[in-house]
Parts: structure tokens; sequence; C-alpha cells
């Protein structure tokens, strides 16, 4: 039985071409296309659940072998008969061509890893010296100061914000659109974003979220959550009609 | 097993590849030589250096030997290697402009000023030798208050802090 | 003005210290000494390395000059490499190979000769510092081309990319 390497193994399509031409020790320049798009086949049939980015690659040279292999066993066509200097091309020609190339880079890559390894004479250079390097701070007073006069923005402006909405936020207002809301929902209620997110300010923001709190106390509306750290959906409380003010 | 020679020009390509002291142990067994056969190889070489006054030195630093170059070329090096010019980052500038504007002042100011923790930043600038602890504040706790140095008045140009300009309608309370 | 032996050895301590080629030209500004006064002082002294057979050399790379180790101790110095890195898969040898030879070149030049998708390779690379952004190709597209960086010699061990084997013509037995 002949020993099978796990498609894993190779590095594309073409390393398992080359594979399997030097497996069944052929001429690269006279491939038994037929031959090796059956053993292609088997190797790609036998590989379970494999990573189908990388399997892909390995599909498109399916269909070109196939393809090649379906050229080279059709009888040719007419046409193809009466102009014989396109004929004489053997369709297998660019297949060569690529698996030379490409066994020219693999010939690199493991001159490469004897390289990396040291296994073959090569020089070694010095390690990075990654003493650190000795640092020059360069400041200006202007930043500094501009740095300075936006804090203090900054803080004047988030002073204002903290202050507590006055008399301008309705709750009673704020809770009949919460329920007329609630109530186009029916039963399938709202989440709990979705419901605040229509809040056009801060002010009015917290004036919902003191509406749905006073909702809650009065029992007209429900909260709730499938488990912890779900969404809280709000729901109107069955028998509890929204009632127009 | 190597030769004199050969041991010498493999402790010469081992402790170039390394940035480091490398021990004398460690070194017997990369060369698989006998350690009372290396102690005089290694007096020999270090000798040889400095007898020839090139440009790099091998050094016994105790722990193991290390080659570096010699100090008289610190000058052209640094030549070569000039200093990274940094600037403060955007919150280290803050940090500092607080502490510049209302020092002396403690950790909990400024993180009410900046809205964020910053003892990373202290830290920082305390390395830096920008800022220094001013003792601590007479309140509840008992906090460490700090002041900028001489150093930062250096950085930014400064003869006094009075020449920080005065910002209009500071009145200190921010 | 440094004497002749002076400049040899603050040489020294220039290569030593820059982990990399250094460029005649930047010798020259360091050291302040004329273009032509310093090529046969360099040529001396990467003789002088060669005689002594010590385990350093001073190579002419063609973009500069570089001191490394004597490649005979390549097997001594592979075995002290301290933390070992995690070697490079055999697909990133590959396409490292392709970049090398082919230099600049295009994502899809790669996968031409590859045939396979290399994106993530790519950007591995790239992360490695293995290789860098090389350009856009004036070709259709304008697809970016990549080429090797001075970190890809040293992992490596080339001191120019002409150390690279001159390849093979083709042939069919595989």
């Amino acid at each position: 039985m002949p020993y099978v390497v796990a498609l894993e193994a190779f590095h594309g399509p073409l390393d398992l071409l080359l594979y399997l031409i030097e497996e069944n020790q052929l001429d690269i320049y006279d491939i038994p296309i037929a031959r090796i798009t059956d053993q292609y086949m088997a190797y790609l049939s036998d590989t379970g659940d494999w990573d189908l980015d990388r399997l892909g690659d390995f599909l498109v040279m399916a269909s070109y072998l196939m393809q090649l292999k379906s050229r080279l066993l059709l009888p040719k066509s007419p046409l193809e008969r009466q102009e014989p200097e396109e004929s004489d091309i053997d369709p297998r020609e660019e297949l060569v061509r690529k698996l030379l190339s490409y066994k020219r880079y693999r010939q690199v890559a493991n001159y490469l890893a004897a390289m990396e390894q040291g296994d073959v004479h090569r020089v070694f250079y010095r390690q990075p010296d990654d003493t650190p390097r000795e640092e020059e701070l360069v400041a200006d007073v202007k930043s500094l100061v501009s740095a300075y006069k936006a804090l203090r923005e900054q803080l004047k402006q988030s002073q204002q914000q903290m202050e507590i909405p006055g008399g301008d936020v309705d709750i009673n207002l704020m809770m009949n659109r919460l329920m007329s809301m609630l109530g186009e929902k029916k039963r399938r209620g709202m989440a709990f974003h979705e419901l605040l997110g229509s809040a056009a300010s801060r002010k009015e923001l917290l004036g919902y979220f003191l509406a749905l709190l006073e909702l809650l106390r009065q029992h007209r509306v429900r909260a709730m959550q499938s488990e912890h750290r779900a969404e809280i959906r709000i729901y109107l409380q069955a028998g509890n009609k929204h009632v127009d003010a | 097993m190597l030769m004199r020679d050969e041991v010498k020009a493999a402790v010469e390509a081992i402790l170039f590849t390394r940035a480091e002291a490398v021990s004398l142990e460690e070194l017997v067994e990369i060369l698989d030589v006998g350690l009372l056969d290396l102690i005089p190889i290694m007096r020999e070489l270090i000798l040889q250096y400095n007898q020839e006054k090139r440009g790099l030195q091998i050094v016994d630093t105790g722990s193991g030997y290390l080659m570096c170059t010699r100090p008289e070329f610190a000058g052209l090096l640094a030549k070569t290697r000039p200093a990274l010019r940094k600037r403060l980052s955007g919150a280290a500038l803050e940090t500092l402009a607080v502490i510049a504007y209302q020092q002396p002042v403690t950790r909990a100011e400024i993180e009410a000023v900046r809205g964020v923790k910053i003892d990373r930043i202290i830290t920082m600038l305390l390395e830096k030798n920008l800022i220094e602890e001013a003792g601590h504040k007479p309140v509840a706790g008992k906090p460490m208050s700090y002041q900028t140095t001489p150093e930062f008045l250096k950085i930014f140009g400064l003869t006094s802090l009075k020449d920080l300009p005065v910002l209009e309608e500071d009145s200190g309370n921010v």
C-alpha cells in the first residue's frame, strides 16, 4: 500500500502535483495527465473538513486538470486540424512551465530554511542593541497653555451638563408618550434602549427614564430580562390600556 | 577539539552576535573546551584586544564576557545615534498644565479637572523629572501633592514659573 | 583629523554598534574624512580582518560595509542562539523565495507562481518586517508591490541579495 500524505502537508496544488510526479517517477515533460488527475482527485476527496479557503486553490487546479484531460482525450476539431502550428503545441506546456518555475522556488525555500537554521555556511549579524536611545523632550509653552485653557472650558461645560433638569420636562407628558409607543407595539414590547432612543436631549432622556420608573412603580408597564446582561424589554402591563391624558 | 586560535575566533563570533555578557560556563558548553583551558585563552584574547587598540574590546564583567566598543569612541557613536526627539502626549501635556498652574496639587485634584485617572502619567512625569513631590497636603487623607521641577522650566524654555502666561479671569475657581 | 589607525578603530566601533550595512557616504560624514582617503583604508581594514582569520569579518555589500561573523562558525552559532525564534513555515519560505528573486513583485505575481492565495502570509511577513511595500506597480489596477527588508538579510545570514544562490536553469528531472 502506498504511503499516503495528508493534503495539509502540501503548500499548494503545485506542491502536490510535483509530489505525485516524483512518487510515480514520471517525466515532467511528458506527464500522463489522466493518471495524475485521478490521483490528484483521490487526494482531494480524502480531505475531510478542511479549511475551505485553502481547498479553493486545490479545486481551481482540479478543474484545470480535468479540462486538460478532456482536451487531450477528445479528437481534434476540424478547425484545429486546419491550423497545424496551433495544434502542435502541447496543451500541457503551460502546466510544465508552472511546475518547473514553482519547483525552483521550492528549492530556494529549502535553502532559506537551511540558512535560517544555520545548517549551511552563513554569516550572523549582531543582535540589535536594544538599550533605549536617549530621549530629548520637545515641548512649548503655547501648547501647554492651550491644553490648560481647553481643560477649563471642558470643565465648565461638564458642570453645566451635570445640572439637574428643571421643570421644563413634563414627566406626565413623557409617561403618556411612552404608553402610546408601547401601545403601538402591543405584545411585542420594546427594547429599553429603543424606548429611550427617541430622546432628543440629555434632559429629555432623563425625563423618559424618570417617566419609565414611575410607570413601573404604578404597575402600568413591565420590565423583563431573559437572563443576566440580556437586553431589558418593556411591555405594557396586561389589562392596562393606554389612555390618552 | 578546536585549536587555540580557533577557540579565540569562535569566542569573538559568539560575543559579537550576542549583545550581552556571556558566562564562562556557557562558552565552555558551546565550545566544548575545558574550563581550565578556556580561562587563560580568554585572558590572552582580552589582552590582545587591548594591545591592538582597535575599536572594540572584550570586558570581563564578572558575570560574563562582553564585547563592546572602546569608551573613547562614545562621542563619535553618539553622533550616529542622535537622541530621539519625543513630544509629550496630549494627556501628559494636560496633566502638566494643571500642575503648572495649580501647584502644589494632588492627584485627586488633577483627576477632578481632567476627568480621568492619571496614575501612569504621574509616574511617567516623575520618571522624566518634569514634576516632583511637594509634600502632603493638610487636607483629609493627607494626599501627596506635586509641583513642577527646574527640568520642566528647561524643557519649556522658561526662566521661572512667572514666565507662564497669566490666564484671564484666572480666579483659581476652575 | 583622525590618524589612519584611529579611523580604522572608529570604523570598527561604528560597524559594531550598527547591526546593519553602513554606507561609505555615512562613514565619511561621521568620521569627517575624505571619501578618497577612506576607500583605501576600508580596503586595508577588510584585508586585515581576512588575514588574521578572526571570528569576525567586514564585508563590502555594495550598498555599504557590514560587520558579521565568518561563515565557518555558522554551525556553532546556530547552537547558541538564545530564544529560539519560531521557524517560518514552508509556505512562508516559498513566498519569501519568490519575493527575494522577483522583487518588486505583486501579490498576484506571487500567487501565479505558487498557485495559492497568499493574503495571510503577506500580512504575516509584513508584521515580521521581513518584507515591505515597494510602491504601486504601473500596471492595470496599480497593485502594491513588495520587496525584502534588511531584516530578511539578517534572519537568513546574507550580506546582500547577491548572496542568494543563482537559480538553476529549468531541468526536467524533479
